[in-house]
């Protein structure tokens, strides 16, 4: 059973219903007190994490799922991005240097850039589940008590 | 959800590629194509018109990229047009707002010398 | 695993969530080749069935959850909102009479009206499966040649 | 996703319920909260101004049959303004179009005689 408040969404590892996953990431991000700004970051990180998913995970083959887990937190969101695929080696998955003009190696750096934790559990027994918090700025008000 | 791809040449014989729709992991391909398509028209400038464009991924700055250094190889133009706020926003994560030549609306892309 | 291009939504029992439902039935519908009316209408159905689901099978709790799936069929599409609460009574579920003006009772209309096939399945373990089918209007060309 | 209603009163002491949103099981008890407290308030004409209204299901309907016939049974009129086409195709599918006063703005529902 889900946690309470959770919302997730379940598609195939298919570059077409990206579209989905992030109209839902969308909807709740705002139903959730983040600006538009944060809300089209978090869109964005996490359209290149499921992107990730689809090309390394599953290796491009369209026949897996994705499912995207929305959970409140006190001062946030939880994502969970959980696939059935190969698992990622720690050690690869990293943002090439920015200074570096070139095609690719931007997806893992947008994902760092707007989430304000990235972790990848490797620990179930297929797959991988990726979580990513982010959540809400203090309001300027509360940083003027600090 | 589709995306729109529209090439045209103008009098002056610049190549213009107006882009509309959400640029994903899925679209890009078609981006891809159609831009390959103008560079290889033989353009000594083209600008890609990005006004309609809603949402741009990753993988839609990489194409852009890809034609950049094409250009560049080519000694040809390669100018961004009517960046909207979220496009904007993902070529600032990216650092690539300086990189680019980019003007707020394709006339303006087109007239500048 | 989810059956070939098949896309799901878990919401919690609470009418709160059953806005993604919407958006998610919205944009499958559109992308699926339904008209605008026709994708209106899909949408009112879906979250009429949601709805009862809430209001009946959880008795208004809103701690259970209702799974939504979107399963493309070769000329329409096929939705099935899963829940784990009590069972319909089959005589229980029935629209009233529409020249009888009063609040309530339109919800199962319009899902008859909207939907091509409408099957209450009680026979998991646990809950129901409420299985809907909107086939899609045949062009006028291919009327024409009846 | 939130709903918003504001009550107004005219110059001429017609009420006005103003909604904007999506009407459903979880917004239509503020709707209802706010047409009951303008039909206490005595106006002897009452306006729904659907105008802002995106989505509208059973209960939102039920709720504003429920106006109605408190209207009918106080001597009021209850009149419905704006309605958009998908608000307008539910009352449709529910054979309510002849039930109801409908005016096509809430300036017309407030004029008419
Ligand atoms: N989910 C994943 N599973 C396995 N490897 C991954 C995953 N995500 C990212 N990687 C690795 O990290 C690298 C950087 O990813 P990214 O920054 O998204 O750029 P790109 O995909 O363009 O290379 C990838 O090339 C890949 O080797
Ligand atoms: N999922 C369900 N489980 C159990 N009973 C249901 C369910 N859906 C509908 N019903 C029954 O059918 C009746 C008619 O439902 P409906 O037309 O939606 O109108 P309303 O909910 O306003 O009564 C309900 O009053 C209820 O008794």
């Amino acid at each position: 059973m889900a946690a309470e408040g959770t919302v997730s969404i379940r598609i195939p590892s298919d570059p077409k219903h990206l579209y989905l996953m992030r109209r839902l990431v969308q909807e709740v991000s705002l139903a959730h007190g983040f600006t538009e700004e944060e809300v089209r970051r978090m869109v964005l990180a996490m359209d290149e994490a499921c992107t990730n998913v689809i090309r390394y995970a599953y290796g491009g083959d369209p026949g897996g799922t994705i499912d995207i887990e929305a959970h409140p937190i006190e001062d946030g969101l939880c994502f969970t991005v959980i696939d059935q695929g190969r698992k990622p080696d720690a050690a690869t998955i990293a943002p090439r240097a920015l200074d570096e003009v070139r095609p690719g190696g931007l997806g893992t750096h947008f994902i760092q850039m707007v989430m304000d934790e990235v972790r990848y559990d490797t620990s179930p027994e297929r797959g991988t589940r990726l979580c990513l918090v982010k959540r809400r700025k203090p309001r300027d008000e509360s940083q003027g008590k600090g | 959800m589709d995306i729109h791809v529209v090439m045209e040449r103008t009098e002056e014989g610049h190549g213009v590629l107006e882009v509309r729709g959400e640029v994903d992991m899925h679209t890009s391909p078609r981006v891809r194509e159609a831009q390959i398509r103008l560079l290889r028209s033989g353009a000594a400038r083209i600008v890609i018109d990005l006004s309609g464009v809603a949402y741009m991924d990753s993988s839609g700055i990489a194409t852009l990229i890809e034609g950049l250094q094409w250009a560049r190889r080519e000694g040809r133009e390669f100018r961004l047009a009517g960046l909207t706020p979220t496009v904007r926003d993902v070529f600032e994560l990216a650092r690539l707002a300086d990189v680019f030549e980019i003007f707020s609306t394709r006339d303006e892309a087109l007239k500048d010398a």
